[in-house]
């Protein structure tokens, strides 16, 4: 059995089937317009997609760490590390919106070109995965924190932490793909 | 699952985030150099798929599942980036 | 199923599920919300083309006729029928219905005046100005 | 029958049927229409007769839902309807309404009868499905509103399963989407995007949960298996058709001056609709294979993995055969949306009120299942009307096929009426399984009135 909840696996290859679709997708599309995709790829900003990727890593680490902990039965312990992580996440959003902004400031929307729609698209449904994660997380930690978990009984860590994971994976591909990829 | 040492445990882990998060700053390095071709393109593209089998074989845990939870992913993975590569690859002239 | 998938894991995915897609519709609508008159030309909906679209619906064209794809498959489409055939034509053919031919489809008599025949003739021709990606595949709709 | 107040489902079932036979009437005529023009003109021309055929379905839809609301409710519950006089006089308030609608379009021409509504002061008719005057629809309103007054009540002061929770959460669906029939902007692109609201998020989401809270009551009742696993499986379910489902809603904005963005989500998303279908069908014939009472209502389980299967293959496999952007530039507004209608629409929403009926209506009329000679009736019209159901898709695939290749595709395209003459053989073949559909929907009357003793109980 994986880690965590059965459940949870169900939907976590769902979402990586969609994000897979839609990748691929994107791949088929620019092969059809190369120029256009190369070009509208030269306005986003690598520096903040980058330490986006850092910031997701870096708060999925935490998140191994608060499994870690509640391995031992350190459940405060894994309470701050989940809050560390949620953190880490918040400051994904905003840098993340800081470029939203930009790029709506801009004029650019949905239907400037189909560059800029899967760009808009991925990234968007992306955003709402890491407040979907975030508001999981922020469960299990409101449980860890009243004692909910144990060194036994820690499932439904696991099923936070395995969710938040999947969130990161799907950004590790999307970065290099959407912003670095030429 | 219980049965990993810990301070092992959460070694390796801490080396597999350094990694990653060194892997990413080359990938950042290429994108800033806004160096292209098909090269560069598999390299970056076989870095995000190591990053992503590091996140799912050592912070998911699936290292130490049943291979089938494991092959999914891998299969997933490997099914996209095969079909992106092709997909830039039928682009360049 | 495993056991250790219980009835309230499933109940908050749906739950969870039903809200974040329905927020992911909400926001999409309001993107094409906002970029729509650059697609359906609204400067040019004009009083004829509001009176137009009335006479359409208590016509009940769509009863029979597809506009964009959508209605009865019964007679020709009607969104580009004003690129197909013209005005006068449009005109001439609802005044000179039904044609009783024998054992053919009918379309009714509706008694038409016309300054309500040029109504529909303008709200046909600004639905056949709208950017519907290139649909249909060719004239013949 | 455990409470009293259930009873009040059986005049809803009894007019769900009879509204049945008369949209199975009107289809057949304008099945007939199709091959000969001029049948019935001028008296009912053809967008008369299509009014009343999908209206009818509507409403006898509808019925068939109220019904089922009022019979599982109580029991779910376990207790009595919070007002059994109110469900009665709402009954006849709807039928009425029902009927003067229905004379309404067939008596005066459809622009007088805008006029005589009311039609000038807010402008709803005259678009498909939602054709009904504005007296019709605020009859809707407030019938639902009352209906879902009644029930929630009921739900409230009673024991509270998932499956009521997903019935009403269903039926509060429907109500509150119809509201954007009441939204008609002279911008046609506008009126047809939020037309979708009702419609779509109708019939491939709210309608979907009602389905399945339906399906999963009558697979408790015939098969015994613990509510807990029929109830997670609903909730799986259900997850699967709303998360599919919304976003899915794109493939209808396709070609309609929507943003082309749509052409990527409602193709990505819709092309995953059929799993919660596929996961419906799986889930009945599991249950039934995991049954632990023998109940005497074979006619009932037959219904119920009916459909199952028939909701996969109308909604899911004719759903995703022409779902994807690329492949619907070609097919849109052709027979091939007409062939994934019918048995969309059969195959899930008739087929699962029946099943609800066959199961519902021997109990209300005091036994557990009904004769055996009753049943194998019953049974016989399963099979003629699903059947004859498969077919006229089929036919009327064929037809859309070959209207594509002549109109659409290849450089010398015929005009719409000219490949209508090509395809006439496949319009005559759809006419024939018509007539063998209603022979199967008179045997399924008939098996009502054969009386002839009752099977034995065997739990």
């Amino acid at each position: 059995m994986p880690p965590g909840d059965l459940a949870i696996w169900f939907f976590i290859f769902a979402e990586l089937l969609a994000f897979g679709i839609f990748f691929v997708a994107y791949a088929f599309a620019r092969a059809h317009n190369v120029e256009l995709f190369n070009e509208s790829q030269q306005h986003l900003n690598i520096a903040s997609g980058a330490i986006n990727t850092l910031v997701l890593i870096t708060s999925s680490y935490f998140v191994v760490r608060a499994v870690a902990a509640i391995r031992q039965n350190l459940a405060r312990e894994c309470a701050r590390w989940i809050a560390a992580a949620i953190g880490m996440g918040g400051v994904f959003l905003v840098i993340k919106v800081i470029e939203f902004h930009a790029k709506f400031s801009a004029g650019i929307s949905l239907s400037t070109n189909t560059f800029y729609m899967f760009y808009l698209s991925l990234t968007i449904f992306h955003f709402m995965h890491v407040i979907l994660g975030m508001v999981i997380l922020a469960a299990v930690m409101l449980k860890a924190r009243s004692g909910g978990y144990s060194g036994e009984n820690h499932a439904g860590v696991e099923t936070g932490a395995s969710y938040w994971h999947m969130v990161d994976m799907v950004w590790i591909i999307l970065f290099p793909l959407v912003y670095v990829i030429h | 699952m219980d049965t990993v040492h810990r301070p092992h445990f959460i070694r390796s882990s801490t080396i597999v985030w350094l990694a990653l998060m060194f892997l990413t700053l080359i990938t950042y390095a290429i994108g800033e150099a806004k160096l292209g071709g098909w090269g560069v393109m598999l390299m970056v593209l076989g870095t995000a798929v190591i990053k992503v089998q590091m996140v799912s074989d050592h912070f998911m845990g699936l290292r130490r599942t049943r291979w089938l939870w494991r092959g999914i992913v891998l299969g997933w993975l490997l099914l996209v980036a095969g079909l992106v590569t092709i997909a830039y690859l039928s682009a360049v002239k | 199923m495993s056991e250790t998938f219980t009835k309230a894991m499933a109940r908050n995915i749906f739950y969870g599920g039903a809200v974040f897609f329905f927020l992911l519709f909400i926001a999409l609508t309001f993107d094409t919300v906002q970029s729509l008159p650059k697609r359906d030309h609204r400067e040019n909906i004009t009083d004829s083309v509001v009176r137009g679209k009335h006479i359409w619906e208590t016509r009940d064209c769509v009863g029979c006729h597809t506009i964009l794809g959508e209605g009865a498959y019964f007679a020709p489409e009607l969104g580009n029928v004003y690129k197909r055939r013209g005005g006068e034509f449009i005109k001439a053919w609802i005044k000179s219905q039904p044609t009783g031919a024998p054992g053919r489809r009918q379309m009714p008599q509706f008694n038409l005046t016309d300054q309500q025949l040029d109504d529909l003739v303008s709200f046909l021709k600004w639905t056949s100005e709208i950017n519907t990606s290139n649909w249909p595949p060719n004239i013949e709709g | 029958m455990l409470y009293k107040s259930q009873a009040v489902a059986k005049p809803y079932f009894i007019a769900a049927i009879g509204l049945f036979v008369g949209q199975i009437l009107f289809g057949l005529i304008m099945g007939y229409q199709y091959v000969v023009g001029d049948f019935l003109f001028p008296a009912i021309p053809f967008n008369v007769a299509r009014m009343v055929h999908t209206n009818l379905l509507i409403v006898w839809t509808l019925f068939a839902f109220m019904g089922a609301g009022y019979y599982l409710i109580p029991e779910e519950a376990e207790t009595e309807l919070f007002s059994p006089k109110l469900a009665i006089i709402m009954f006849w308030i709807f039928l009425v309404a029902g009927a003067l609608t229905i004379v309404g379009y067939l008596a005066v021409p459809y622009a007088t009868l805008a006029q005589m509504t009311g039609n000038d002061i807010l402008a709803t008719m005259g678009r498909e499905f939602l054709e009904q005057p504005l007296p019709t629809k605020v009859g809707i309103v407030i019938v639902a509103l009352a209906f879902l007054f009644n029930i929630s009540l009921t739900v409230l002061k009673g024991r509270k399963t998932s499956i009521s929770l997903v019935l009403l959460l269903g039926l509060w669906g429907l109500a509150i989407f119809f509201l954007f029939s009441f939204y008609n902007p002279s911008n046609l692109v506008l009126d047809k995007y939020f037309w979708w609201w009702t419609v779509h998020l109708w019939v491939e989401g709210v309608w979907e949960l009602i389905l399945g809270a339906m399906l999963a009551f009558v697979l408790i009742k015939i098969t015994g298996v613990d509510r807990e696993v029929i109830e997670k499986w609903l909730y799986v379910i259900i997850a699967m058709t709303l998360i599919t489902g919304i976003i899915g809603t794109g493939h209808h904005y396709f070609w309609i001056g929507a943003p082309e963005y749509w052409q990527w989500f409602g193709s990505v998303f819709s092309a995953l609709e059929p799993i919660p279908f596929f996961m419906m069908t799986v889930f009945a014939f599991n249950m039934v294979n995991r049954r632990r009472r023998e109940h005497p209502n074979k006619a009932a389980t037959l219904w119920a993995l009916g459909t199952g299967v028939m909701s996969f293959l109308g909604a899911g496999v004719w759903g995703f055969m022409h779902t994807l952007a690329p492949v619907n530039f070609y097919t849109h507004g052709t027979q091939i949306t007409a062939a994934h209608g019918h048995m969309a629409f059969f195959g899930a929403y008739a087929m699962v009120n029946l099943t609800m009926i066959s199961y519902a209506m021997p109990m209300l009329r005091g036994r557990s299942a009904n004769s055996r000679s009753a049943q194998t009736l019953e049974m016989w019209s399963f099979w003629l009307m699903t059947v004859s159901m498969v077919f006229i898709t089929l036919f009327l695939t064929a037809a859309g096929i070959l209207q594509i290749w002549l109109q659409r595709m290849g450089s010398n395209p015929m005009s719409f009426m000219d490949t209508q003459d090509q395809v006439m053989l496949f319009y005559w073949l759809r006419e024939i399984a018509g007539l063998v559909f209603f022979v199967g929907l008179v045997l399924y009357i008939w098996s009502f009135f054969c009386k002839k003793g009752e099977a034995h109980f065997a739990a």
